[in-house]
C-alpha cells in the first residue's frame, strides 16, 4: 500500500509547478494548462483523502472539478482564440484588452 | 515640299523621296525586297505595288517618287491581289528548306509569304537547280537557289565598297547571283551583304548552323572596335545553351544611325566579339604571379589591392588606364586617382602597328573610348609621368606599384624586352581586364572586368558623340564592370563616391566633367549625344 | 432530392446493397474459375499486364527513333523545328555542316532527355523530314539516373519501328548506367 | 509492488509538470499536460478510483487536452516568448514565491497530516467496487443530484457563451 | 501601182552601195532637211503621222519631243537594229538592200533631235548585214554625209555600229541602252524615260530601222503625202515579214490599210497544197493568235488593236491546220522563258514554269488545272513588270489557250 | 508461487491471444482491402507477391509491404520535430492496440480450479476504457500533423481533432443506451446479458444489442466509423485533396499509420460485436449446449462450448470487419463541413434522444 501522504505531497508538488508555470509564462494557452495541472494536483489530493478516509464523495467532488474545468476550458479557449483573430498575437499581456 | 496622301492620311516630304520611303515614314510598311534605302533602286522584286491616283495598274513604290497631291492606297484589293501574285512568282523557285535555311525566322520571303502568300502553292514542276552552299569568300556562303534576285549584295558591292566583285549571270530562271572570275567577296564589308540579303541566299560562315534565330536575345549596343562606335545589336543565345558550342553571343548586327554607321559595319567589328567568351577570359581574381597565382573572392582580393595602394606613397604608384574602358569605369577611376593623390596617369599606349584606316567607317584607332579618356582627363597629372615614364621609372624601381586596365603593354610598339623588364621590376603589379595577357602573367593581382557586353555603359566616339551600350549576357565567373571594381577599392580606401549602377557613374560624371554636362542615360537614348565638337576642338 | 434521399441511409443501404451483390456475384466468378474450373466465368475485366497485353492503338506514341538515310546516316537535317515545338524543352541537337550542300546540315548531336519527355509527339508533327517517329512501340524503358533517361543519337539510330502487331521489334534500349557490371 | 508504481509514475508526473512549464513550444507543453494527466488516471487507478481514471482519460485527455492542442494548432503560436519581456522581473519572482509555497505546504503537510495521520488506523476499506461506476453513480444521482443538475447548466452555459464568442466573427 | 518607198530599190544590183542610192535620188531629203529648223524637222514628222515600226507603234515625232528642251550636253541617237522578234526579217533587208536610207534618215533625225552621236545597234547574229552597214558607214563618212561638218551645214554626226551579243532583250529599248553602256542587257526603270536619261546617262532616242528610213522619204515628199499613203492614225507604208505555210513568204511593202487576208491570200500566194488555214500570228510572235475566221483585218496599229491582238514587228506568220498550237504554243513559251532577261520576278519566274507547264501538257502529262493556271498566271503577272516583254510574252500564252482550248484539253489527260 | 507463475502464464496467453488476433486481423485487412475492393469493382487485385511462385490469391502483399517498408527510407522533414514525429505513429498503434483489451472474445473459460475469463483485461468499466484508449488514438494524428511541419499535415491532424471530438461524443452517447439496457460497463456482463431471449412470444430470439438498440446500432457503426478515420469520414487524410497528417510519413512509420488505421477497424469491429451482436453468443448454445427455443437440446462438453464461442466472435468480427470495408469502398466521402454537421447535428441529438427513449421504456418496463 501507497501511504496516502504520498500523493498529498505529490500534489503539492505538482500544484506548486502549475503556480510557478502561471506566474512565469505569456503564452495564455500555457497558464492556462498551468491552471489544469493545478486543478489535477487539487483533484489528485481530494481522491487521496477520500481513499484514506474510505469515502468515495471526494471522487464525486473530483468529478465536478473535471467537469468545470471542461467548461472553463470551452470558454477560455474561446476567449484566447477570439483575442488572437482581433491582435495576431498572443500574450497573457493582450489580455489587457478585456478591461471595458 | 510636295504633300501627298497615303492610305487617307496626308504627309509632308520632301522633293525627290519616293513613295516607299514616304509610306514608311508614316509607319505603313510597303512590302519590298530590292529596294534599300541605302542603294540605289533597282526595280526588280515588283513587290512594292501601290495604286497611284487613277492609274489603272499598281505602281512600284520604291521608283516612284512623290508629287504634290498624289494619293497612295497600299492595301487596296487590287494591290493586294498584285501582291499575292508576285510573291507565289518570288516562291516559284524558292526551295522550301526554310527547316535547314539559317535565315528561318528573320527572313522576309516568310514573312510576307504569312501575310500577303497564296498558300495554296500550284508549281508541281521540278525547280531550276542552282549551286548551294558556294562560298563566296571568308564570311559569307551563297545558296543560289535561295536567291530571289533583288541585287542588294550586287549594288552594296557596287555602291558603298565600291568593290564590285558580285554580279548577276545567266538570264531568265536561271539567273543568279555569282562572283566576277578571279574575284572573292573579300572586302572588309562583305559581311554586310548577309544582313541586307532578305532570304537565306548569303548566310553568314560564322553563324551558319549556330543557333536558330528565333533563340536569339538581343540587346542595343555599341561596337568597341574602333573609335568610330558604330551601333550595333548583340544577339545572344541564352536559351539553348548547348548550341553553337557554348558561345553566349551569338553575332553582332548593325544598327542604324544616321550619322555614325548608317546600316552598315564593318568585318573586323563584326566579327571581334569572339573575345568575350574566348578560354583567355579572365574569370576570377587571382593573387600570386605565375604557377603560384591562386583563385581568391572580391571580399578577399579587395582589402589586398586597397592594402598595397595604401602602402606605397602616391608617387610610387602608376595607373595605366585604357581607352577600351567605359566613361563611367574611366570617370571612377580619376576619382579614385584624385582621392589618392596620384600624378602618374596615362592612358595611351601606342599598338605595335597603327590600324587601318579607310573612308567608309573604320578607323585607325582600335579603341573605342579614346575621346571619352581625354575629355575625362585621364593624362598625367602635373609633374606626373607619361605611360613611357612610368614604365621607364618602374625600371629604375622609382614607381613601385603599376595598375594596368587592360591594356597589353609586351604588345605594344615599345621594345619588348625594354617593357618586361620593367613589368618585372615591379613591386606589386595590378592587372585588370577582361582577356588575359602578356601583363597578367606578370601581374601580382588579376582583376576579372566584364567584357562590354557583360555590362552597360558609354563610349565616346571619335567625333564627341557619347553613346550608350546595353548589357546582353551575364559576366563571366566572377567578372565585374570596371568601375565597380575600382569602386570597390575606392570604399575599401574611403573614398566617399559610391555609385550603385553605371547610371549613378554617368550622372556624377555629367555633373562633374563640363564635356559631359547635362547629359543622362535618358538624355542619350539610342541614338548619343555629340558632345565635342571636333573641328572646333571644343564643346559641342 | 426527394424526401426519402434526404435519410441519407436508406440510399446507403441500397448502394452497400448494389456493392455487395457485385462482391458476392465477382466472388461466385472466381470461384467457378478456379475452383471448378469453368472458362467462361470470368469476375474481372483485368488484364494481367506483362502476361496479357492489351492490343495497341495504331496511334500509340511510344519511344521515338529517328529515320535513318539508305546509307544510314540519321534522315534528320538539324533544323531544330522538334527542339523549338517541345514544350518539355527535352531535345538538344547541335547541327554541323553536311558534307553533301544539298541536305546542307546534320545533327551532329541529337538527344532525347525521356526523363523530361511528355509524350505529346509535336516533335513528329514538326519534322518537314518525317525524321523522327514515335512508332517503336516501345514503352517500357526505365533507367537508375536522370542521365541513362538520356538517350543518344545513336541509339535511336538503332531502333526500328514496332511490327504490325504493335509489338517492338527492336530490343529495349538499356542506357549505359544499367548495363550489368561484368 | 504498488510503492514501486507509485514512484514511478510520481517521477513521470512530476517531470512532465515540469516540462510543461518549462517547455517553449506549447504543444510540447500540452502533450506533456497529457502526460501528466495520464500518470494521475494511473494513481487514481492505485487509489481504487476506477471510474474517475477513466473519466480523467476520457474528460481530460480525450477531450479537453484534445481542444488545446486544436486550438495551439489553429493559432500556431511562434515566437510570443521570444521577444522582450516587459514583466521579466516580476515573472523571474514567481521562482522563489514558489518555493516559498511549496516549503510552506510542506510544513503544514509535515504538522497536519504527516504528524495526524500516522496514529490513525487504517479506515475501513472502500467496499469492494467503491471506486467502481455504481458506487459513484449512486452518490453523484442520489445525494449530489442537484449539484449534478447545476453541472449540467454550467456547461450549458459554457456551451452557449463559446458559441456567442465564436458566432459573432461569423456574422 | 502601189508605192514602195523602203523596197523600192531592192530589186537594183549593188543596192547597198552609195552610188546607186545616190542615183535613185538618195541623200536628196537631207539636203532639204539641212534648210529647215531642226523643230520644223520634228514638226514634220508629226505631221506625217508616222508611228514606230519597231512594235510598240508609238508616234515618232511625239517621241522626239521628250528630248528636254535647252539640254546641255550630249543627246544621243540610237538605232535598234536588234531584229529578234520571231517572224521578222524585214530590218534585216533594209540593211543589207538600203543601208544609205537608214544612214539618210539617221543624219537627219540626229539633226532633228540635236544628236552628234548615233548608235546602230544590230542584232549579234546579223552578221552579213552589220558587214553591209560598215561599209557603208564607211562611204558615208568618205563622201561627207558622217563626220564633220556634214555637207557644209556646220552639223557635226558620228555613228557608231555596235553589235549585241544575241539577247532578244536587247531588242527593248532600254535593254538595248543597257547593253550599249557596256552592261547586262537589263531594261531599266522608267521614268526617267531615255528621251530624259538615256544612254549614259543623256536623252537619248531610240528608234527602229524601219522608222528612220521613212524619214528621208517625208522630207523628199512631205508628209501630207506620207500620211495620205496609210490611215487616219498612222502614215505611210509598211513592210509584212510573212513566214509560215505560205506559198511565198518574204518581205511586203503594202500601205497599212490592207487586210491581213489580203496579205496572206493575194500577196503570198495563199496556202500551199490546197491546205487549210488555221490560224495566223500578225505581229511578231508577241501578238496574240487569230484564227482563221478573223483574218479581215486592216494591218495598222489600231486595226490590230481592235481584233484584239497587235501590229507588233508586223511579222506575219501563217499556220495551217497540220499546226499543233499546244506545240506552238511551247516552242513560244520556250522562246520567252529562254530570252526573258531575269531582272523582274514575275517574268524571270512565270515565263519558266509557263513553259513547263506547256511542255508537260504537249507531252500528255498535263494537269486539268494547267491550262487556268497559265491563263492566271499569265494575267496576274501581265503588267507588274519593267519592260513590255512579258506583257508580249502574255499575248500568246492567253490568246493560244483561250482560243484553242479544246486542243490543249485533249491532251490532256482525263484523270 | 507457482500459481502466481501460472495467473501470469494465464495473463500472458489472455493478451497474446488479443494481440495476435488484432494484429493478424490488421494484417490481413490489408490484403483484404485490396481483394475485396477488387473484387467488388470487377478486378482482379494485388496477386503478384510470391514465394517460390506460390501466389495464395495476394496473400504474401502484407508481408511484402512490411518487408518493403521496414528497407525503405525513413524520411525526416527538414524543419520537423523530431520527437513527435517519431512518436506520433507509435501513439496512434499503441493506442489502437490496447483498445481490444478489453474486449471479450469468449465467456468464462474453466481451467481445473481457476476460472478465466476470456478478456485481456478484465474491467468493471470496460466500455469506458475502449472509449478511453480509442480517443487517446487521435494524439498520434495530431502529433503527426504538427510534427511534419507541413500545412497539409497539419491541416489532417486539425481535422482529425475536430472529427475524434465529433465522433467520441456519439459514440459515447449511443453505448450509454446500451449500458442501460444491459445494466452494465462491463463488456462481460453486457455479452451475458445478449444472451438471454427476448420477452413474450419474441423469446425465440436472443436479445441482441442489435435488437433491443437498433438506432444505438447505427449511430454507433457510424461514430465508429468515424472514429477510424476512414472512408466516408476519410477528413484527416482526404488523399484526394491534402494526403493528410502522414503526409511527410515514410516507410515503416507510414506503415504504422496505416495498421492503427486497420486496428481501429478491428477494434470499432470488435466493438459492435461486443455490443450489438452479442459478442462471443451462438445463438441457443447455454454453458452446457443447445438448448433451442422448441425444447431440442444438444449438450456439449465446456470446452466444446467455449470454443465455439471464441469462433462466434471471431466470425462476427470477420464479418463486421467486411461490413466496414464494404461500406470503406461503397460511399464517397464526407466533406468536412458535412461530417461535422452529422456528427454534432444528426449523430449526437439521435444518441441522446436514443437515450431518453430507452430510459423511458426502461423505466415503463420495470415500473409495474
Amino acid at each position: 500500500m501507497v501511504p496516502e501522504s504520498y500523493y498529498t505531497a505529490l500534489s503539492a508538488i505538482l500544484f506548486t509547478i502549475g503556480v510557478v508555470g502561471v506566474l512565469v509564462r505569456r503564452n495564455p494557452l500555457v497558464i492556462f494548462m498551468s491552471i489544469e495541472l493545478m486543478l489535477n494536483a487539487a483533484n489528485l489530493a481530494l481522491v487521496a483523502f477520500g481513499h484514506r478516509f474510505g469515502a468515495a464523495d471526494a471522487q464525486v467532488l473530483a468529478f465536478f472539478v473535471m467537469t468545470v474545468a471542461a467548461a472553463e476550458v470551452a470558454v477560455g479557449l474561446a476567449i484566447i482564440v477570439t483575442i488572437f483573430r482581433l491582435r495576431r498575437r498572443l500574450s497573457v499581456d493582450e489580455l489587457s484588452i478585456m478591461r471595458w | 515640299m510636295p504633300k501627298l496622301t497615303i492610305d487617307g492620311r496626308e504627309s509632308e516630304v520632301p522633293e525627290g523621296t519616293g513613295v516607299i520611303e514616304a509610306a514608311r515614314r508614316l509607319g505603313i510598311e510597303v512590302p519590298h525586297y530590292c529596294y534599300h534605302p541605302g542603294l540605289s533602286i533597282a526595280g526588280q522584286c515588283r513587290l512594292c505595288m501601290v495604286e497611284i491616283g487613277n492609274n489603272p495598274r499598281p505602281q512600284i513604290a520604291c521608283n516612284t517618287q512623290v508629287v504634290e497631291g498624289m494619293v497612295v492606297r497600299t492595301e487596296t484589293p487590287k494591290v493586294l491581289e498584285t501582291r499575292q501574285a508576285i510573291m507565289e512568282f518570288h516562291l516559284i523557285n524558292h526551295p522550301l528548306d526554310c527547316p535547314v535555311c539559317d535565315q528561318a525566322g528573320e527572313c522576309w520571303l516568310q514573312i510576307y509569304y504569312m501575310k500577303h502568300g497564296l498558300y495554296e502553292p500550284r508549281m508541281v514542276d521540278e525547280k531550276v537547280h542552282k549551286p548551294k552552299a558556294v562560298p563566296l569568300g571568308p564570311h559569307v556562303i551563297l545558296d543560289a537557289e535561295r536567291c530571289i534576285l533583288c541585287s542588294r549584295c550586287v549594288r552594296f558591292c557596287d555602291e558603298i565598297t565600291g568593290t564590285g566583285e558580285l554580279g548577276i549571270f545567266q538570264r531568265g530562271d536561271h539567273s543568279e547571283i555569282g562572283l566576277f572570275p578571279g574575284r572573292e567577296l573579300a572586302n572588309p564589308y562583305s559581311g554586310n551583304v548577309v544582313d541586307i540579303c532578305p532570304v537565306g541566299a548569303l548566310t553568314d560562315r560564322d553563324f551558319r548552323f549556330a543557333v536558330r534565330v528565333w533563340y536569339l536575345e538581343t540587346a542595343k549596343s555599341i561596337c568597341p572596335g574602333c573609335s568610330r562606335g558604330c551601333n550595333i545589336a548583340v544577339h545572344s543565345n541564352l536559351r539553348r545553351p548547348h548550341h553553337d558550342g557554348g558561345r553566349r553571343v551569338a553575332r553582332l548586327k548593325p544598327r542604324y544611325h544616321a550619322e555614325v554607321n548608317r546600316w552598315w559595319i564593318c568585318d573586323a567589328g563584326r566579327y571581334g566579339y569572339k573575345f568575350v567568351d574566348d578560354p583567355s577570359r579572365v574569370r576570377f581574381p587571382t593573387r600570386g604571379r605565375g604557377d603560384a597565382a591562386a583563385e581568391v573572392g572580391w571580399d578577399e582580393i579587395v582589402p589586398l589591392i586597397a592594402g598595397q595602394l595604401r602602402r606605397y606613397q602616391p608617387g610610387e604608384i602608376g595607373v595605366l588606364a585604357s581607352p577600351q574602358m567605359a566613361n563611367e569605369d574611366l570617370f571612377l577611376l580619376r576619382r579614385l586617382v584624385d582621392h589618392l593623390g596620384l600624378a602618374h596617369v596615362d592612358f595611351r599606349v601606342p599598338p605595335s602597328r597603327p590600324g587601318d584606316e579607310d573612308r567608309i567607317l573604320i578607323k585607325a584607332d582600335k579603341n573605342p573610348n579614346r575621346r571619352g579618356a581625354e575629355l575625362i582627363g585621364l593624362g598625367p597629372r602635373d609633374g606626373g609621368l607619361d605611360a613611357r615614364g612610368m614604365l621607364r621609372a618602374a625600371r629604375e624601381r622609382r614607381i613601385k606599384c603599376l595598375w594596368v586596365f587592360h591594356h597589353d603593354l609586351l604588345a605594344s610598339a615599345w621594345p619588348e624586352g625594354e617593357i618586361r623588364e620593367a613589368l618585372e621590376s615591379l613591386e606589386c603589379l595590378l592587372f585588370q581586364g577582361s582577356n588575359g595577357n602578356g601583363v597578367r602573367l606578370l601581374a601580382h593581382y588579376v582583376l576579372p572586368s566584364a567584357a562590354w557586353v557583360e555590362r552597360e555603359g558609354t563610349f565616346t566616339n571619335f567625333e564627341g558623340r557619347v553613346q550608350r551600350f546595353w548589357k546582353a549576357v551575364e559576366p563571366l565567373g566572377a567578372a565585374r564592370a570596371d568601375w565597380e571594381i575600382v569602386a570597390r577599392i575606392g570604399e575599401a580606401l574611403g573614398l566617399s563616391f559610391m555609385p550603385d549602377t553605371g547610371e549613378d557613374c554617368f550622372k556624377a560624371l555629367a555633373a562633374t566633367v563640363p564635356a559631359f554636362a547635362g547629359l543622362s542615360y535618358r538624355e542619350l537614348r539610342d541614338t548619343g549625344r555629340l558632345v565635342w565638337d571636333c573641328a572646333g576642338r571644343g564643346p559641342a | 432530392m426527394r424526401f426519402r434521399q434526404r435519410f441519407y441511409l436508406g440510399e446507403v443501404l441500397i448502394g452497400l446493397g448494389i456493392t455487395a451483390a457485385h462482391f458476392f456475384a465477382n466472388l461466385g466468378r472466381h470461384t467457378a474459375r478456379h475452383v471448378f474450373r469453368s472458362k467462361r466465368a470470368r469476375g474481372a475485366v483485368t488484364f494481367q499486364y506483362p502476361e496479357e497485353r492489351r492490343p495497341y492503338s495504331p496511334r500509340l506514341r511510344s519511344l521515338h527513333r529517328l529515320v535513318r538515310r539508305e546509307d544510314g546516316s540519321p534522315r534528320c537535317v538539324a533544323c531544330m523545328m522538334c527542339e523549338t515545338v517541345c514544350p518539355a524543352h527535352c531535345i538538344y541537337i547541335v547541327a554541323a555542316e553536311h558534307p553533301n550542300p544539298e541536305i546542307e546540315k546534320y545533327p551532329e548531336r541529337f538527344d532525347i532527355d525521356l526523363g523530361k519527355c511528355v509524350f505529346c509527339g509535336y516533335c513528329v508533327e514538326a519534322c518537314p523530314e518525317d525524321a523522327i517517329r514515335m512508332d517503336t512501340g516501345i514503352l517500357e524503358f526505365s533507367s537508375y539516373s536522370r542521365r541513362g533517361m538520356i538517350y543518344a543519337k545513336e541509339t535511336l539510330l538503332a531502333l526500328e519501328p514496332a511490327g504490325p502487331d504493335g509489338n517492338p521489334r527492336s530490343p529495349i534500349p538499356i542506357p549505359a548506367d544499367r548495363v550489368p557490371s561484368p | 509492488m504498488n510503492l514501486v508504481v507509485f514512484f514511478v509514475v510520481a517521477v513521470v508526473a512530476v517531470a512532465s509538470a515540469l516540462a510543461l512549464v518549462l517547455r517553449r513550444n506549447p504543444i510540447h507543453g500540452a502533450l506533456f499536460l497529457v502526460v501528466n494527466l495520464g500518470c494521475v488516471a494511473v494513481l487514481y487507478l492505485l487509489l481504487s478510483a476506477e471510474f474517475l481514471a477513466l473519466a480523467q482519460v476520457i474528460i481530460y485527455a480525450g477531450a479537453i487536452m484534445v481542444l488545446f492542442v486544436f486550438a495551439i494548432m489553429v493559432l500556431i503560436p511562434g515566437k510570443e516568448e521570444t521577444g522582450p519581456d516587459p514583466l521579466r522581473p516580476q515573472r523571474l519572482l514567481a521562482l522563489p514565491l514558489g518555493a516559498v509555497l511549496l516549503l510552506e505546504i510542506a510544513l503544514i503537510l509535515k504538522s497536519s497530516v504527516f504528524q495526524a495521520a500516522q496514529p490513525v488506523a487504517p479506515p475501513p476499506a472502500l467496499p469492494a467496487g467503491a471506486g467502481g461506476i455504481e458506487t459513484v453513480g449512486r452518490l453523484l444521482l442520489r445525494d449530489y443530484l442537484f449539484p449534478f443538475e447545476v453541472t449540467s447548466v454550467l456547461l450549458l452555459a459554457a456551451l452557449v457563451g463559446v458559441l456567442a464568442l465564436a458566432k459573432r466573427k461569423a456574422g | 501601182m502601189r508605192e514602195r518607198l523602203l523596197t523600192g530599190n531592192f530589186h537594183l544590183p549593188q543596192s547597198h552601195t552609195l552610188r546607186v542610192y545616190r542615183e535613185t535620188g538618195g541623200y536628196a531629203g537631207l539636203e532639204k532637211a539641212f534648210a529647215l529648223p531642226p523643230a520644223a524637222i520634228t514638226e514634220e514628222v508629226k505631221k506625217s503621222n508616222l508611228r514606230g515600226l519597231g512594235g510598240a507603234g508609238f508616234p515618232t515625232g511625239i517621241k522626239w519631243g521628250f528630248i528636254p528642251k535647252g539640254h546641255q550636253g550630249p543627246i544621243y541617237l540610237v538605232i535598234n537594229a536588234d531584229e529578234g522578234e520571231p517572224g521578222t526579217f524585214k530590218d534585216r533587208y533594209l540593211l543589207e538592200k538600203d543601208p544609205h536610207s537608214l544612214i539618210e534618215g539617221m543624219i537627219i533625225s540626229a539633226y532633228a533631235i540635236g544628236a552628234h552621236v548615233a548608235f546602230i545597234y544590230v542584232r549579234g547574229e546579223y552578221v552579213r548585214p552589220w558587214r553591209i552597214l560598215r561599209q557603208a558607214v564607211e562611204e558615208a563618212y568618205a563622201a561627207g554625209f558622217l563626220g564633220r561638218n556634214i555637207l557644209g551645214s556646220g552639223f557635226d554626226l558620228d555613228v557608231v555600229i555596235h553589235r549585241g551579243a544575241g539577247a532578244y532583250i536587247c531588242g527593248e529599248e532600254t535593254g538595248l541602252i543597257s547593253s550599249l553602256e557596256g552592261k547586262k542587257g537589263w531594261p531599266k526603270l522608267k521614268p526617267p524615260f531615255p528621251a530624259v536619261r538615256g544612254a549614259f546617262g543623256a536623252p537619248t532616242i531610240v528608234n527602229n530601222v524601219e522608222t528612220i528610213c521613212h524619214v528621208p522619204h517625208i522630207m523628199r515628199r512631205g508628209a501630207e503625202w506620207f500620211a495620205g499613203l496609210g490611215t487616219n492614225t498612222q502614215g505611210g507604208t509598211r513592210m509584212y515579214s510573212v513566214s509560215g505555210h505560205v506559198v511565198r513568204p518574204g518581205v511586203y511593202e503594202l500601205p497599212v490599210s490592207v487586210t491581213l487576208r489580203t496579205l496572206i491570200y493575194e500577196h503570198a500566194g495563199g496556202l500551199p497544197n490546197g491546205r487549210g488555214l488555221k490560224a495566223v500570228v500578225p505581229g511578231g510572235s508577241s501578238a496574240a493568235i487569230l484564227r482563221a475566221g478573223e483574218i479581215d483585218v486592216t494591218m495598222d496599229v489600231d486595226g490590230l488593236k481592235n481584233a484584239g491582238t497587235m501590229a507588233g514587228s508586223a511579222g506575219v506568220i501563217v499556220m495551217d491546220d497540220t499546226v499543233s498550237i499546244p506545240e506552238a504554243l511551247m516552242v513560244v513559251a520556250r522562246f520567252y522563258a529562254h530570252e526573258s532577261c531575269g531582272q523582274c520576278t514575275p517574268c524571270r519566274e512565270s515565263t519558266g514554269w509557263i513553259f513547263k507547264m506547256a511542255k508537260r501538257i504537249v507531252e500528255g502529262k498535263g494537269r486539268k488545272e494547267d491550262l487556268d493556271t497559265i491563263l492566271d498566271v499569265a494575267r496576274r503577272g501581265a503588267g507588274t513588270t519593267i519592260c513590255a516583254f512579258y506583257d508580249g510574252a502574255v499575248g500568246p500564252y492567253i490568246s493560244y489557250i483561250e482560243k484553242f482550248r479544246e486542243e490543249f484539253e485533249a491532251l490532256i489527260p482525263r484523270a | 508461487m507457482s500459481a502466481t507463475l501460472t495467473d501470469l502464464g494465464i495473463a500472458f496467453g489472455r493478451v497474446a491471444f488479443v494481440m495476435l488476433f488484432v494484429l493478424n486481423m490488421g494484417g490481413l485487412l490489408t490484403w483484404v482491402e485490396r481483394k475485396q475492393s477488387a473484387v467488388m469493382q470487377d478486378r482482379i487485385g494485388a496477386n503478384r507477391a510470391s514465394i517460390f511462385g506460390l501466389r495464395l490469391f495476394g496473400l504474401f502483399h502484407p508481408l511484402a509491404d512490411a518487408i518493403k517498408m521496414l528497407t525503405k527510407e525513413d524520411f525526416l522533414p527538414a524543419r520537423a520535430d523530431r520527437s513527435l514525429f517519431t512518436l506520433a505513429p507509435l501513439v496512434s498503434l499503441v493506442c489502437a492496440l490496447v483498445a481490444f483489451a478489453a474486449i471479450p472474445f469468449g465467456d468464462v473459460l474453466r481451467v481445473g480450479a481457476r476460472e478465466v475469463p476470456l478478456q485481456a483485461v478484465t474491467l468493471n468499466a470496460g466500455i469506458l476504457y475502449v472509449f478511453a484508449m480509442l480517443s487517446l488514438g487521435v494524439y498520434g494524428v495530431m502529433m503527426a500533423g504538427w510534427a511534419s511541419a507541413n500545412n497539409y499535415a497539419l491541416l489532417g491532424g486539425q481535422r482529425a481533432a475536430a472529427l475524434m471530438i465529433s465522433a467520441e461524443v456519439a459514440i459515447g452517447a449511443s453505448i450509454m443506451g446500451v449500458a442501460m439496457v444491459y445494466g452494465s460497463l462491463d463488456m462481460m456482463e453486457i455479452i451475458r446479458g445478449q444472451g438471454r431471449p427476448l420477452f413474450g412470444w419474441l423469446a425465440w430470439i436472443p436479445a441482441w444489442g442489435i435488437v433491443t438498440q437498433p438506432l444505438a446500432f447505427i449511430l454507433f457503426l457510424t461514430a465508429g466509423i468515424a472514429a477510424t478515420k476512414r472512408i466516408p469520414f476519410d477528413l484527416p487524410e482526404g488523399e484526394s485533396e491534402i494526403i493528410g497528417y502522414f503526409v511527410e510519413y515514410s516507410g515503416m512509420k507510414f506503415g504504422m499509420f496505416m495498421m492503427a488505421d486497420f486496428v481501429e477497424t478491428v477494434v470499432i469491429a470488435g466493438m459492435t460485436t461486443a455490443l450489438f451482436l452479442g459478442g462471443w453468443q451462438v445463438p441457443y448454445l447455454a454453458a452446457d449446449g443447445f438448448s433451442f427455443p422448441w425444447g431440442a437440446t444438444a449438450p456439449l462438453a465446456h470446452l466444446t462450448v467455449v470454443t465455439l464461442q471464441v469462433l462466434a466472435f471471431c466470425l462476427k468480427v470477420s464479418l463486421m470487419c467486411w461490413f466496414l470495408m464494404l461500406v470503406r469502398w461503397t460511399l464517397p466521402r464526407f466533406r468536412y463541413d458535412q461530417a461535422m454537421r452529422l456528427g454534432w447535428l444528426g449523430l449526437f441529438p439521435l444518441s441522446i434522444l436514443n437515450v431518453a427513449v430507452t430510459g423511458l421504456v426502461l423505466l415503463a418496463w420495470r415500473a409495474p
